[in-house]
């Protein structure tokens, strides 16, 4: 079961691993994009951590997180992560999560992005790693009613991954990278790359939950 | 990267403190959210515009804040959209009864935190408008894609709504004004150089000492094609016809041709690619009536240039010769 | 060389008919000899402003020609002096009766035309005054050299001369005026990148990437030293501290900064600066009384800055205040 | 003796010279001033070869030259060579030239250049090279009363050349070099190397006269 604490545990994860790799994401974000992916979840994420601490409950923490990205992001990234984490609170139960709430919380944070940002899978964006992910999330709670977490959020990052790789050939149809057309293609997409690590943050940093 | 700044992340924050001290008698500069806002906030009954994207493009918009043009601009980070909060804060603080329009280029991360602030405001009390600037015609337009990205025709806008707003234009009749002109404008942009977002460090795309990137983005995004350099003259040609033959502009039509530096174009350069400009505009027929040729609209020190041409009526014309007092963009005041 | 050129050769001209085009209002462009002067020509009774230099210093000094500024400029090949027959043209079609005043950089060039230039214009009937400027600092001050070099204080008396010629100040009044600005204003100035003259066609000096001049001349003379790059507030600790100590500026004193870029360095940077230059210059005592930022006196697409400081006296800003309607500056008109 | 014409042929000789040595000029301009002598002497030598053929006697051919130079050169090289050549003509005898007026011709030059400008023997100007070269000429033409002008041509463009070459350690007190202080030592002076040039076409086209 997910507590308030593990999710705090989760975010600072993330936040460690986007620190980590700033310099990559914008690299990413170069060629197809305006270099400044791994700037802006640094900044957001940052704002993120600082805000974690006053929220009591997994929902209040999570709407916590929302608002730091929201306010500090900035670019596509802040308004599509902050949707994500606003509307996974809102799905949040009042006390400890089971992989079947925690699958729930994260379809609702993909529609959420998906309804902010108007992205199919395909598109070549954030959606193409969350989608694969969600799906591996629900796919095992639906198999087992109290699956056992570490190998299911392990499996859904796996599934993020691969999402994030499908990126490469694809030509974007969403985001700044769209007016690249044919050109988009060849390279990851940069949100599909921090979404990933979003997923295997909770692999990391939630196994022990 | 050879840039006069401190600390790389530090450069929005200190240079709209220097640009708070450079114009106190034009602007208040809010940290905090971040937004700047005319010396003398909201207006009573006027309707308050305001625009705001990542900074890097100065004196867009900040520059354009003051009488007569913007009431309020968000900056972001360098070549990154501001957040909802800048944009709520800064239109609740000009919001003087008569509601705020939102100017929002179009680029996903805009729209987005701008319609996100637009709902935050609106729950707040505050009519709010928005339009999306889409002029650049190197994209495709497509509902399938993010859509044309919003480049030149964002000043031209900001300044004609300024005025039509100062003017006491009602909030919906200041809305269409700038959906029509963006809808009568087009733009197209080139690079000679790439620029150095400071917090990158690195040039944002390699350019070959004989290439040129036709159809540039305002932040580095690339354009339509890569070129051989070539002739000032051609360079124009290659951005005039396809904005001329877009909308498409025709025999008689009165323009107003905007030639723009990205930054690092010397206005030597930049009259030179005038000339250029309005012989083709003339070729076509149109009649240049009014005109704007300097940096407006810039992308850090890029090297190049862009063209954009809007349609003008004589209420365009009556509003674009109206007097604005701005750091940018100063006349008649 | 990547610039928006055609023939290197043809670029003055060609410029030169795009700003014609591009400002119909407010000048005239002749050709062979080259000057431009303002739309409406000689100003009966009025004492008339002329200055002039190589080009490549855009807006200086054809965009200060209009109402309220200079009444005519000669611009010569980049970076070159122009020619006395231009000045001698420029002076006779600019002289309404009361005279002509020369603002002149000091460059043995310029000074040396503009000396024939006089002389002719003098045999031909025409009352001459000659002021040379010379308020870089970075040049050491000395009868065995060439002395000073004149930089960012020409724009700076060319505006407040402007308006006292407008004003109806008689010849030596207005020479007085600048001679006594020029003693009153001193500057300094840096480079991060070199410009490239395009009959040249390669870059005037190399500079490593990690270094910076400071003290640099606008046509790319070299300067002081060659030092590792820094943050924007040492540079402009480096630059200030020797403006303010030279004159020496005192507790007190009212002045205006003016803080500029070479051309390369966008506004973004040039406000950061002047938030430091502010900082140093209010450590020091002085009352920022007016200030103006931005690409005002240019060297191509060199990136970097200057500094000027100069002593205000209540005329000096009812001068600077008054209204001026050039391509380059405007307000109040 | 130097005819009309033979003063044409040294002229177009001159301006030869330096559109081959244009960019050598401006290379010699770029270290120590702003890198626009060849094109400075250039654009005034095409004006002075343009205006050569309204001249029917030395004095009116000269003072065309200088008519052309003082309108197109520009720079600081504009009003001293200009000047060089105005008053040149002024000691221009009406019709042929001997070696003794040759002498007093570009003595009057020099002066008139050194008048313009100011400069002094040693502050690494053009006057670093015209001043041996009239030196020469004057001792040549002291030597002898019609002295045999190939001669005293050529000895007077060596005496060009050792002004030039000396230039190179010189600090430099006029012009914009004077502005590098002791960083102007170990360049050659563009003008002192223009100022041969002309010397060296004097020796060159007018040895048949
Ligand atoms: N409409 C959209 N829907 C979903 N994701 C999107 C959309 N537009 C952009 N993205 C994601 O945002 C990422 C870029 O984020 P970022 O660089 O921070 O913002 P910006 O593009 O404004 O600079 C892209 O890589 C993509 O994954
Ligand atoms: N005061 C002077 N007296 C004599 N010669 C001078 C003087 N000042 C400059 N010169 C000469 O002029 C040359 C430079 O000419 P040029 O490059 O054409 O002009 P500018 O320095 O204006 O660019 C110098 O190399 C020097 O020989
Ligand atoms: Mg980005
Ligand atoms: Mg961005
Ligand atoms: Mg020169
Ligand atoms: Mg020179």
């Amino acid at each position: 079961m997910i507590s308030t604490e593990d999710i705090r545990r989760w975010i600072r994860s993330y936040a460690d691993r986007i620190a980590e790799q700033k310099a990559y994401l914008t690299k990413l974000d170069s060629p197809i994009g305006d270099g400044d992916h791994g700037q802006n979840m640094n900044r957001g994420m940052q704002a993120a951590v600082a805000a974690l601490e006053d929220a009591a409950t997994p929902a209040a923490t999570l709407q916590a997180v929302a608002m730091g990205l929201i306010s500090k992001t900035g670019g596509a990234s802040g308004p599509l992560y902050g949707t994500f984490f606003l509307e996974a609170a809102k799905q949040a139960p009042a006390d400890a999560i089971d992989g079947a709430d925690w699958a729930a919380m994260m379809r609702a944070g993909l529609d959420g992005v998906q309804r902010r940002g108007n992205a199919q899978p395909g598109d070549k964006t954030m959606v193409d790693a969350l989608t694969p992910g969600v799906e591996a999330l629900e796919q095992a709670a639906q198999d087992s009613p109290s699956p056992a977490l570490p190998d299911i959020l392990q499996a859904a990052a796996d599934a993020t991954r691969e999402g994030m790789e499908a990126t490469v050939p694809m030509v974007a149809r969403k985001g700044r990278a769209s007016y690249l057309g044919e050109r988009s293609k060849g390279h990851q997409d940069p949100g599909a790359t921090s979404s990933y690590y979003l997923f295997q943050a909770a692999a990391d940093s939630l196994t022990s939950a | 990267m050879k840039k006069l700044i401190n600390n790389p992340d530090a450069v929005v924050r200190e240079s709209l403190q220097g640009f708070a001290a450079a114009h106190p008698d034009l602007v208040q500069v809010h940290f905090d959210p971040t937004y700047v806002v005319r010396a003398d906030g909201a207006q009573d009954g006027k309707v308050g515009v305001v625009s705001g994207g990542g900074s890097g493009h100065e004196p867009m918009h900040n520059g354009y804040v003051g009488r007569g043009m913007l009431d309020a601009a968000c900056p972001g980070e360098v070549f990154t959209s501001p957040t909802p909060d800048q944009m709520q804060a800064a239109t609740e603080a000009v919001d003087g009864g008569a509601g705020v329009l939102h100017l929002v280029k179009n680029y996903t991360g805009d729209v987005m935190n701008f319609d996100m602030a637009a709902d935050l405001a609106e729950d707040g009390g505050t009519d709010v408008r928005s339009v999306v600037i889409n002029d650049d015609v190197a994209v495709e337009d497509s509902t399938y894609t993010a859509g044309r990205r919003g480049v030149g025709a964002t000043v031209l806008i900001e300044k004609i709504c300024g005025a039509a707003a100062a003017d006491g234009y009602a909030l919906d009749d200041v809305a269409d004004l700038a959906a029509a002109c963006n809808e009568d404008a087009r733009s197209m942009g080139m690079a000679l150089t790439s620029c150095t977002v400071p917090s990158a460090g690195e040039p944002t795309f390699d350019l070959g000492e004989e290439e040129m990137e036709i159809g540039i983005g305002i932040h580095g995004e690339p354009g339509r094609e890569r070129k051989d350099i070539a002739p000032a003259d051609e360079v124009v040609d290659l951005l005039m016809e396809p904005v001329i033959a877009d909308r498409p502009f025709t025999d008689g039509d009165d323009v107003l041709l905007f030639v723009n530096s990205m930054g690092g174009t010397p206005m030597i350069e930049l009259y030179l690619a005038y000339r250029k400009a309005v012989e083709v505009a003339e070729a076509h027929g149109l009649n240049v009536v009014r005109n704007l040729v300097g940096p407006y609209i810039t992308s850090l020190e890029m090297a190049g240039m862009s063209v954009t041409l809007l349609q003008m009526t004589e209420e365009r014309i009556r509003l674009w010769d109206a007097p604005v007092h701005t750091p940018g963009l100063r006349w008649g005041a």
